[in-house]
């Protein structure tokens, strides 16, 4: 079925790491080893990430995250994930390098709805390298407060 | 053919290769329904308009279909419009009314007079027509739900004036499934002498639909929410009314809608509008006790989850819950793998990014609209299912939550 | 069910109780059509809007369909919008382009501008449509065709000016069979820099359908005509044409028309069309041949008829002729007495007493036109038949003859 | 069937008297033994009636027709020449006295569209008693020369 993935529902490689997804942070215990930390929401699409990363000699050598998002979203940033860490660590120059693009290449593509979906884990990784380069050592508490988009009901019913 | 046909009830096993929730969206075609209407695509395939016997047999046919149909809702033969869907008639019904308007002010060269009421749950093809409707110039009024989904009267009652063209009302919501109470709408509706249209596609198999009782001018049905053919629907529309046709051509459905009628569909309708009112009662009582044991386990089993609308003025087949801190559609596909269909609340994973415009306007929180899922039981559902169903749903909530990044801060 | 459904090539056999002359009224719908269709009703019963398994397998199909259609007439998935007849088709792709001109007079209250243009032979679709449209204040001209029932092009041609919204000539005539020269017209339409739209519903089945040499920017195709479902059509449209909706909802059909998809008759209507191609030119040999077998015979053997409409430029399955001095009715009753199907080129049986504007059109006389009968051949139709038709037709004739008061005078 | 003839295809009568209609005039040679003669004609529907009939005493004691009608018009007349002759002939004052629905009802009902054409052979019977009264003896001769309404495409084509 050629047309899986292309144009509606997802590809096999999202559905693996949507079913499988890797380097998920299992246990807040695990955040004292990270030295970098990113979060970025957009409750339009009910998505929010978090990410963490353990940088070492300029180099990515660790990576975990959180997300209160759709499945693309799930599958786009195990997907990041795993290209952050896959062949023993990524140069942070060449980890800021990596686009949405590359993301829903390694995919097999997004549906067009769901392509901002492959930007969110890659919006986290930009604040957690920012937030690594700022911050060095600490790693800020985890921020609880989410901020949510007031609910615009005007935009379907046109009053 | 009906003998091969009927051997196709080997159909509940066929069904039940997947486990389907999703009869909201869309029924399977019963058999029987089937088996009624396959003559008229091979044999019985004459056009009703042919003046010779091959066509007075499709026209005596739909003649018969009209008469079931105007029995059941307590109707006379000639205000049953036969249509193309569900959007059709809702369509049919409202831009009906609105073109006599369109036409005069055309003519006269002026402006758009006069308003819609509607409510602010109501299906896209009430919504989109309105939003057409207010973009060339009438007034659209959206009465408020309250928190369990039902409309305010009060507020009906005040939004009616003088200018008012039509109330568009739903039966039963189609995300929800909550009943909308019609009659009592009626009455406010025939006080203020405004017509009254309502979208019955959800309540069809389950409720009342004798129109007397509950006091509409204007009622819109579907097969494909039936377990009859999609593409087909009917519009009960007082004979008193007359609408502009939506669609002009030959002369048929009473000049209100133009078009070889499709015969087979409309014989399906008939069977399936029939058959489930012999059946209404049985299966209603069946569901709710499915339902209300369904909602019980999600409650008992699953933390942190809330049903949507209210529990009793609901459809029997109906459950609607949000399970906070994670998205549906994630809840969705995971259940999807273990072949349970159901459908989100939210229109997310469609082609909108969107939270359900239906629990947003009941007052429920952006997340947790985002969180919700729809069960809609069917004619197969068992208590087998959603024993299964519960257990894979406490899963794959589980397995969600340990990633997101909400769940810890909504637990406390 | 596939392998049950083949058992029915009896098909054949049944259809041949009578003798069925009536296909461009509507025709039966072909087994391996309905067979390809079956599954959808039964088992692949999915919303192809549900995010399940079963709600994509639907999706896929349709959008097979669509690419199958695509393929056959020579343009783009997206170009190809689903409707619910071919009378719905011609109403999106008029009214599709009225309706802006619509909004935008009413938004600014003034008047409407702009004018149609079609053709004295069109079928009610297109008649009662621009009808309505000059109610509310378009312009519509209608170009006179000449006796044989072919288009004036000149007359287009001096018709067309700066506010002509669309032109609108069908392809092949329901009542004679007449084809139009599309890529002529469309020459015309192109120079002008106007917008053409076609009625193909009967081109459909014999006739070329690549819309790129035909030239059309819109295109009307039905099912109920080629062997497919009632209550199925499609709309071609160019995809730099944005057509205001007739029936708004969901996002269904790029968001021209709004409605769950009939699922099995878009199936079964690119299973149709995939056919009629496969079989065109085969088919189409096969028919003329019988045409002008019975065209002769009719003129060799019954005295004081003509053949209506031009002999070459015709559907390959059509003969309409009018038998002088007796009336279009009886004839047709007489037929039906044994067995025969056919439709009165007048309109007479129908629902008006006029008769045929098609012939009227043609500057056929009055009882001329009150004498017609139409025999539209199909896929079954045989020599046989012919010759037994043309026994019965002599004798009934005769018959009427012997009771006419014109028929002593029509002689001489 | 009940629907049958009600509102739409004919009724068992109309049928019968269509496909065997009675007292056709089947040679033009018998024109000769009548003594009234009518004739009225509606284009409009294609209908042209010709009727004679023989009166003796006051009473109508045979009677033929000719028509170029639909069947309808074809199974009223048919209905109405019987009605006229089956006792043994009706009386003048008596035949006036039939209406459409007379016939109508003989038949079984007509579809509303095809009401008129009831009227149709009772229009021409009145004239053929005209025609006896004023021209006791001698039957005028065939008007072969038929009006036809001119075609009104308007009617359809609203230009
Ligand atoms: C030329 C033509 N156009 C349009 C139509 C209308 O099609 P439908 O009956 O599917 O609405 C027909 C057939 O009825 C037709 O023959
Ligand atoms: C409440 C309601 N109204 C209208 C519709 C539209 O029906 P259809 O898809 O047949 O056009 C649906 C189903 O889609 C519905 O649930």
């Amino acid at each position: 079925m050629k047309m899986e993935g292309q144009d509606w529902f997802y590809s096999k490689k999202v559905k693996e790491h949507f079913l499988k997804p890797k380097n998920i942070l299992k246990n807040e215990k695990e955040i004292k080893k990270f030295n970098g930390y990113g979060k970025v929401g957009n409750m339009k699409c009910g998505d929010i990430m978090e990410m963490w990363i353990k940088v070492e000699n300029e180099k990515i050598i660790d990576c975990k995250w959180k997300t209160f998002g759709c499945a693309s979203a799930i599958a786009s940033t195990s997907m990041l994930s795993v290209m952050l860490t896959e062949k023993k660590g990524i140069k942070l120059t060449d980890a800021l390098k990596i686009t949405g693009n590359d993301i829903m290449k390694r995919l097999g593509g997004l549906p067009q709805i769901k392509i901002h979906c492959s930007v969110l884990g890659d919006q986290a990784l930009r604040e957690a390298i920012k937030n690594y380069e700022k911050n060095n050592s600490t790693i800020p508490k985890i921020d609880k407060k989410i901020k949510l988009n007031k609910p615009k009901l005007e935009t379907k019913l046109k009053k | 053919m009906r003998k091969k046909i009927k051997q196709t009830n080997k159909w509940v096993n066929n069904v039940k290769k997947s486990i389907y929730f999703d009869n909201s969206a869309t029924t399977p075609v019963r058999p029987e329904v089937l088996s009624e209407a396959l003559p008229f695509f091979l044999k019985k395939y004459g056009n009703p308009s042919s003046f010779h016997s091959t066509g007075l047999e499709a026209k005596i046919a739909i003649k018969k279909a009209r008469q079931k149909i105007a029995k059941i809702i307590n109707c006379e033969e000639q205000e049953i419009i036969f249509t193309g869907s569900g959007t059709e008639s809702v369509n049919l019904a409202i831009k009906g009314i609105a073109l006599k308007e369109i036409k005069n002010a055309l003519k006269e060269g002026r402006k758009i007079k006069g308003n819609f009421i509607t409510q602010t749950t109501e299906h896209d093809a009430v919504i989109h027509t309105m939003n057409w409707l207010k973009e060339i110039g009438f007034e659209i009024k959206y009465i408020n739900v309250d928190e369990t989904g039902i409309i305010k009267l009060k507020e009906l009652g005040q939004a009616i004036n003088n200018e008012t063209l039509l109330v568009s009302i739903m039966y039963a919501n189609n995300e929800t499934g909550v009943i909308q109470p019609l009659p009592e709408i009626s009455k406010i509706c025939k006080q203020k002498n405004v017509l009254l249209h309502s979208d019955a596609c959800q309540g069809a198999e389950y409720l009342e639909l004798d129109i007397k009782k509950l006091g509409l001018d204007l009622m819109t049905i579907n097969g494909s929410k039936i377990y009859s053919f999609k593409g087909t629907g009917l519009l009960y529309k007082n004979k008193n009314i007359i609408l502009e046709p939506l669609i002009h051509g030959g002369n048929h459905e009473f000049k209100t809608r133009a078009g070889t009628e499709n015969v087979p569909g409309i014989i399906a309708l008939a069977k399936a509008l029939e058959l489930s009112r012999q059946e209404k009662n049985k299966e209603s009582k069946r569901l709710t006790k499915l339902r209300d044991y369904f909602i019980k386990k999600i409650e008992n089993e699953i933390p942190q989850t809330q049903i949507n609308g209210d529990k009793k003025q609901r459809l029997p087949n109906n459950i609607n819950a949000s399970f906070y801190g994670i998205e549906g559609e994630s809840i969705l596909l995971m259940l999807n793998e273990k072949g349970i269909r159901v459908s989100t609340g939210s229109a997310c994973s469609s082609q909108s990014l969107d939270p359900s415009h239906v629990l947003m306007a009941m007052g429920i929180k952006h997340e947790i609209a985002h969180s919700s899922i729809r069960f809609t039981l069917g004619k197969t559902t068992t208590k087998k299912e959603i024993d299964y169903t519960i257990k894979v749903l406490k899963e794959s909530v589980k397995k969600l939550r340990q990633m997101s990044p909400v769940w810890e801060e909504v637990k406390k």
